[in-house]
């Protein structure tokens, strides 16, 4: 058996880049949207149901009180696609920072993926924008559709 | 100088045969019923699984063509209500359970280590546990099959029906606690899953170079560590009700049935993509190896396997369109089912564009594949019509919905399942599948189950319900039937077809060697089958298609395959950083152990006493699972647990 | 070949604390086991909108017994730290002074909250509340009795000289998951102790 | 082949199916017979037509990129070198931005038609609640007035081109109440109370059938839905409050229902008066059976009350211990029960 310890030479790093980038940044951007999408779907879930089927019957024209939701549903959307779109724009600032990490441009980052920070940079670019029409397909129903069945 | 046990510089070099066969000392497992009872070699787990998927596929598929018999004309007497009840439920159970997640597990765990480049799972014994726990709970469900007393609900089971008061048989015991009891192997699975990709890749393997195969078992295995537990906590409160007269589903008391619903689509929603993402991962990986060309938009289409499952929780409400929720709440959770399809136009675009910019080699495994990409957009856009409101509130538990979820399962599970196994085939055995009889398998499996199911949307759309035992022939739908049935039984022909050609090619198939299609990722790297360590030496990557390198020529540098880490102190692998791959420790890997067994066999005693009164039996098999899980936790001197003391 | 070489450095051999498999293991093990009381708290504010006031007994569970046993559980905590601090730095005494304190203390939660089931008017079938109230506190039950076999067996490990400066990766994950258990304890008896008096 | 000459094709081979045969498919939804299944009709038809589009021509792609370039020699698979050739992502890009224009127009008329059909467009006057029961559908249809109030059982009869409200209360399990023809499902959940409304748009038979899995019957827990027009459903409606009179010579057989059929089944105006059953006092004005077994003819009538568990494995209704001359009392006292 060989022993040439210490004469190991690999490859090159995944990722040289990864210093010029936060961390917590990074996961900001590849979860803040799917966050605020999961968020502001369950919260406009619990409070458009509830408006008008609180407990064991329908209130066909809504709760007393409860009629003023609607622009509270559309602010929550509004602070989803915020938030959304700040965690694209982070994403966008690191893919800025780091897409020389490897060689290639941008569509090759996309379809090979080397150069594993640019890689999430552009993974949390996708998800973003991505949850930004998530949200706004959620937002579409609150447009059209009457808070309660009258 | 440092305790060498404790740390070390680990040598890199190229492996000889003296020191393979120290790793063949090292790692195999002892001949015999002793080896095969406690084995926790990996690719020996994952063929059990896929073997014991397989099985229960039949058995669930036998269930099918009864009650196909049963519906191949109005009024037929071959199955009663109460036993196409039982029928029904049990093919559910058997083919969503029993089947289609196990069988992925079973790929996933033969495959991941082979191709993240490790010696095995991050928990062997936990891997054994898992397979030992999933064969106890199927056969735990299956006994109430056997003494007349199946699961009678549908599989999602709904409450009242099953609550005591209108199911006093066993019947939702044995599905209670067979789901609970499945729920820990699901649930030890997927923990598994998530550290061994985490913690045990090859060096250089980052984020960035994994299989897509590995993005969709990673995602499905986070997903189910977080919705199992809500299925899991439904059955348990069912059983509570059930047994202990608790009033969580109980009406009169003030127990809510759409508390039932929630628990139990918050979980099984999830659950399908569960079920199709490895599946598609098996695609994204396998059709790139036979059109010549890597995967068209590595990126997108891994974020698209996270994004679906993401996606994936948010749409449960789907399912309860027709429970008096407002409809405005409905309209969020219909935007929300509607913009899934996104993810997944890009896995189809990606998969087509492959195609058409590669040179397709059509072998069988390939026919499997690319048909798959058809019977997905059919199963996709069927979805996607179910998840407009309106729409819904007609197709829903009619058979539109019942051939959706047919095109889902059977086309983006099977399909590529089956594809999987004429692909990998020659990495487990050695040989490989007979093409001329797998040409006939696919077009036999293909034409069948078009034949069976897209005429059942139509069924659908002429609204026959599902779950209905018997229809009237004024009723209009007795044609539609009668060909469904006819191509449910040339299906189970192809199916036929891929069990007899395994069984063929295993003594007689073609000598395979380590990489028969020239494919790009590291399984193939290794001899077929694979030795009982894997690699001789750990490889090291540097990028995601480390055996194409030297003929895409983009990468300037190059992945080491014969030259890598040489790790025999004991069963041994390495230990790297979750992002990036970069080593950090040199892992002891467990030997053999009873001890996955024991416990198994101990939580079988446990649940079958609660099923059936025993409270003794109950208290005893607890007891043996913690007497098992004490000894199997016990710290070892070679492991490295105790300091050796150097007198 | 890359002439960009990277020499591997000296690794640590076998499970060394966070490094090790276990640690992870067992933080996936705390998310699921998370995730499965956070579905009950679900259940148990869905019957709470679902059946408003009308569901709550006319005595709310007594503070009598519970207070002290929250308490002492949150006590457990330092005492946890210390049996952990003391492994990481191999100091055996305080190590087992650590498992010793959070043993007692985890044990008289235990027992505080079987003498509340037993002095409690309210019974598991006695409506939806005594259906929730015994299913939370059951399941953390047997959580917690899952933690205080974990410290036995420490305890017993750790006698018999397992552990030290360089190995302790079971008392670490053991911490992790005891940790676990308190936050659970504290959040049940919010939920079930103090929000039905703040309703 | 362009999507411009495939889309309409589909449409009109769509409107093929849907059209000509309805009356042969009476659980068809592919048609609508009111303002609350018109636009889901279309809007159906419609996702239909995309669906169809898309599956053919991905289809195509798929069909045409494999013939190409394909190489049917396995044995060769190491002469195609492994290469990368550009432009795949522009797949991708093409793809998404026709599949996302696709859905959210998809989006779009989904909400509008949710919009539509969220309430009816005038004030109901009639609301009929509709209690699902393994494996039998009671109406009760309400009335300020008590007096006004009724019981059916299997048949709802509405008034043409009015919106009614139905109220639907779960008695036992989950059932699901379902006309396709006037509108989609919704759930009879026991513990909350649901509502939706129904118009039927053209005098006629709606056949309606419980559409959520309720046990060992669920597939023979069908009902009918008539709309008549007003005068006729006032007379019926008149004609349903009136009690049930017995002749002199159905005495014999109205005592022998009291007592075998009583403790479960109402005839107002005799001594039977359980709730558990359908009421049965105008049972011959039905024109269906124990949930749309089998028609109401005098010979399933006997058939059924001679043995319930041979036409209907499992249904709640026992056999009675009655003698031949008995039955046929039994159900002569029942013929009369216009």
């Amino acid at each position: 058996m060989v022993a040439d310890a210490g004469a190991y030479s690999g490859p090159a790093h995944p990722a040289p880049a990864r210093g010029r980038v936060r961390l917590g940044g990074v996961f900001f951007g590849l979860i803040g949207g799917p966050a605020a999408w999961v968020t502001q779907l369950i919260v406009n879930y619990g409070l458009a149901s509830y408006s008008c089927f609180p407990r064991i019957r329908p209130s066909p024209y809504g709760l007393p009180g409860w009629h003023g939701i609607w622009g509270g549903l559309l602010a929550i959307n509004l602070v989803a696609v915020a938030v959304t779109v700040a965690a694209a724009w982070i994403s966008f600032r690191d893919w800025h920072t780091t897409r020389g990490e490897h060689p290639g441009h941008s569509p090759h980052a996309l379809d090979a993926g080397e150069g594993r920070t640019r890689f999430l940079a552009l993974v949390g670019i996708m998800t973003a924008l991505g949850f930004v029409a998530a949200i706004v397909f959620d937002t579409v129903a609150l447009l059209a559709v009457p808070q309660c069945p009258g | 100088m440092a305790d060498p046990e404790l740390e070390r510089r680990p040598e890199f070099a190229t492996a000889t045969v003296a020191y393979a066969h120290d790793l063949e000392r090292l790692w195999e497992t002892s001949p015999g019923i002793a080896g095969w009872l406690s084995t926790v070699d990996h690719k020996e787990i994952g063929i059990r699984y896929l073997v014991t998927a397989f099985a229960f596929l039949c058995a669930g598929g036998i269930e099918a063509l009864l009650m196909r018999l049963q519906l191949a004309g109005p009024d037929r007497h071959v199955l009663g209500p109460h036993a196409y009840d039982q029928a029904f439920s049990m093919h559910g159970i058997s083919m969503i359970f029993l089947y289609a997640f196990p069988v992925l597990s079973g790929f996933s765990n033969y495959l991941w280590p082979l191709v993240l480049g490790s010696r095995d799972m991050a928990f062997p014994r936990l891997n054994a546990l898992s397979y030992w726990i999933y064969v106890a709970a199927g056969l735990f469900m299956y006994a109430g099959l056997a003494i007349g007393q199946a699961p009678n609900d549908g599989w999602y089971n709904y409450v009242p029906y099953a609550n005591r008061e209108y199911n006093p048989g066993m019947n939702e015991d044995f599905y209670s606690l067979g789901m609970i009891f499945l729920g820990i192997s699901t649930t030890v699975g997927s923990i598994n899953f998530i550290v061994t990709l985490a913690r045990t890749r090859a060096p250089g393997m980052s984020v960035n170079r994994l299989p897509i195969l590995v993005w969709g078992t990673l995602t499905a295995s986070v997903a189910n560590v977080l919705a199992v537990p809500s299925v899991s906590l439904a059955f348990f409160l069912l059983w509570m009700d059930r047994q202990f007269g608790t009033h969580f589903f109980d009406v009169p008391q003030g127990g809510q049935p759409l508390l039932w619903q929630h628990l139990f689509w918050m979980y099984a929603h999830p659950w399908v993509y569960a079920l199709v993402l490895p599946a598609m991962g098996i695609v994204s990986d396998g059709l790139p190896t036979f059109c010549r060309r890597p995967l068209v938009g590595y990126a997108p289409v891994a974020l698209a396997t996270v994004a679906t499952m993401i996606l994936g929780f948010g749409v449960w409400v789907h399912h309860m369109f027709a429970t008096g929720i407002p409809n405005l709440a409905l309209a969020f959770f219909g935007g929300a089912s509607i913009v899934i399809a996104v993810p997944s136009a890009v896995a189809v675009f990606a998969w087509t564009a492959t195609i058409w910019l590669g040179r397709p080699v059509i072998t069988t495994a390939f026919l499997f594949f690319a048909s798959m990409i058809v019977l997905f957009v059919i199963g996709g856009v069927s979805g996607f019509m179910t998840g407009s409101v309106p729409v819904d509130w007609q197709l829903t538990e009619t058979y539109f919905v019942v051939a959706h979820i047919h095109y889902v399962l059977i086309g983006i599970n099977v399909f590529p399942v089956v594809g999987g196994i004429y692909y990998w085939f020659p990495k487990f055995t050695g040989r490989m599948l007979d093409e001329k009889l797998g040409k006939w398998n696919f077009w036999t499996m293909f034409i069948g189950f078009n034949v069976a199911f897209l005429p059942m949307h139509l069924t659908g759309l002429w609204g026959m319900p599902r779950r209905i035992y018997t229809y009237s022939p004024d009723m209009g739908w007795t044609t539609l039937n009668a060909i469904t049935t006819v191509g449910a039984f040339i299906f189970a022909i192809g199916v036929a077809m891929l069990l007899i050609n395994v069984v063929i090619s295993l003594r007689v198939g073609r000598i395979a060697g380590a990489n028969p299609w020239d494919a790009p990722t590291l399984e193939w790297s290794v001899p077929s089958p694979p030795p009982p360590y894997n690699f001789a030496v750990i490889p090291h990557v540097a990028s995601r298609h480390p055996l194409w390198e030297d003929r895409l020529g983009e990468s300037e540098v190059t992945s080491l395959v014969t030259r890598g880490l040489l790790l025999d102190h004991g069963r041994e692998t390495i230990g790297t950083s979750p992002l990036d791959g970069d080593p950090d420790v040199i892992l002891k890997m467990p030997g053999d152990s009873y001890m996955p067994l024991l416990l198994s066999v101990g939580l079988t005693m446990g649940f079958v006493g609660l099923l059936v009164h025993l409270w003794w039996l109950a208290v005893a098999g607890a007891a043996v699972a913690l007497i098992a899980g004490v000894v199997w936790l016990w710290p070892r001197g070679t492991l490295g647990q105790r300091r050796v003391r150097h007198v | 070949m890359s002439e960009t070489a990277r020499s591997l450095p000296v690794l640590p051999v076998g499970t060394p604390g966070r490094r090790s498999l276990g640690w992870w293991g067992m933080l996936w093990a705390i998310v699921t086991e998370g995730t499965l009381f956070a579905y009950l708290l679900f259940s148990y504010g869905y019957f709470a909108v679902q059946l408003a006031g009308n569901w709550m007994p006319r005595q709310v569970p007594p503070l009598r017994l519970a207070l002290p046993g929250i308490v002492l559980l949150v006590i457990s905590v330092p005492a946890m730290w210390l049996g952990s601090f003391g492994a990481r730095r191999g100091r055996t005494v305080a190590l087992l002074i650590g498992l010793v304190l959070a043993l007692a203390l985890g044990a008289a939660f235990g027992v505080l909250q079987g003498l509340d089931w037993r002095s409690e008017p309210l019974t598991l079938r006695q409506g939806e509340f005594g259906s929730v109230y015994y299913t939370l506190t059951g399941l953390h039950l047997a959580h917690l009795a899952a933690g205080l076999l974990g410290l036995l067996l420490m305890l017993i490990w750790s006698a018999l000289g397992y552990f030290d400066a360089r190995r302790h990766a079971p008392v670490l994950i053991l911490a992790a998951y005891w940790y676990f258990v308190v936050v659970v304890g504290v959040t049940v008896f919010v939920a079930l102790y103090v929000l039905p008096r703040v309703w | 082949m362009s999507i411009r000459r495939v889309a309409p094709a589909a449409a009109a081979l769509l409107t093929l199916l849907a059209q000509p045969a309805a009356g042969q498919r009476p659980l068809g939804y592919l048609h609508g017979e009111g303002p609350k299944a018109w636009p889901v009709v279309q809007l159906t038809l419609g996702l239909l037509a995309i669906a169809c589009v898309v599956v053919i021509v991905t289809s195509a792609l798929v069909v045409v990129g494999i013939w190409r370039r394909r190489v049917t020699d396995i044995t060769d698979i190491r002469s195609v070198p492994p290469t990368r050739a550009g432009g795949g992502l522009r797949w991708i890009a093409i793809g998404l931005g026709i599949s996302g224009v696709a859905l959210l127009g998809s989006l779009i008329w989904t909400v509008v038609v949710l919009a539509a059909v969220n309430g009816p467009s005038r004030p109901t006057r009639l609301t009929i609640e509709v209690t699902g029961q393994q494996w039998w559908w009671k109406a009760r249809y309400l009335d300020d007035d008590p007096s006004q109030q009724f019981i059916t059982a299997g048949e709802i009869h509405i008034p043409v081109g009015e919106p009614v409200r139905v109220r639907l209360i779960g008695g036992d399990v989950i059932h699901s109440f379902w006309v396709p023809a006037l509108a989609g499902k919704m759930e009879t959940i026991p513990g909350q109370i649901n509502e939706t409304w129904i118009e039927a748009g053209q005098p006629g038979i709606y056949r309606g059938q419980c559409s959520e899995y309720c046990g060992v019957q669920h597939a023979h827990m069908g009902f009918l839905v008539v709309a008549d027009p007003a005068e006729k459903f006032a007379a019926w409606r008149a004609a349903q409050l009136r009690p049930a009179q017995v002749a002199v010579p159905q005495q014999t057989g109205a005592t022998l229902f009291v007592y075998h059929c009583g403790a479960c089944h109402t005839v107002r105006g005799t001594g039977a008066g359980g709730t558990v059953a359908p009421d049965l006092t105008h049972l011959m004005s039905r024109g269906i059976l124990a949930g749309d077994v089998v028609a109401n003819t005098i010979g399933n009538l006997a058939g059924w009350i001679a043995n319930p568990q041979g036409v209907k494995p499992g249904t709640r209704m026992p056999a009675q211990d009655l003698s031949g001359p008995e039955l046929q009392r039994v159900v002569g006292f029942l013929q009369t029960l216009k």
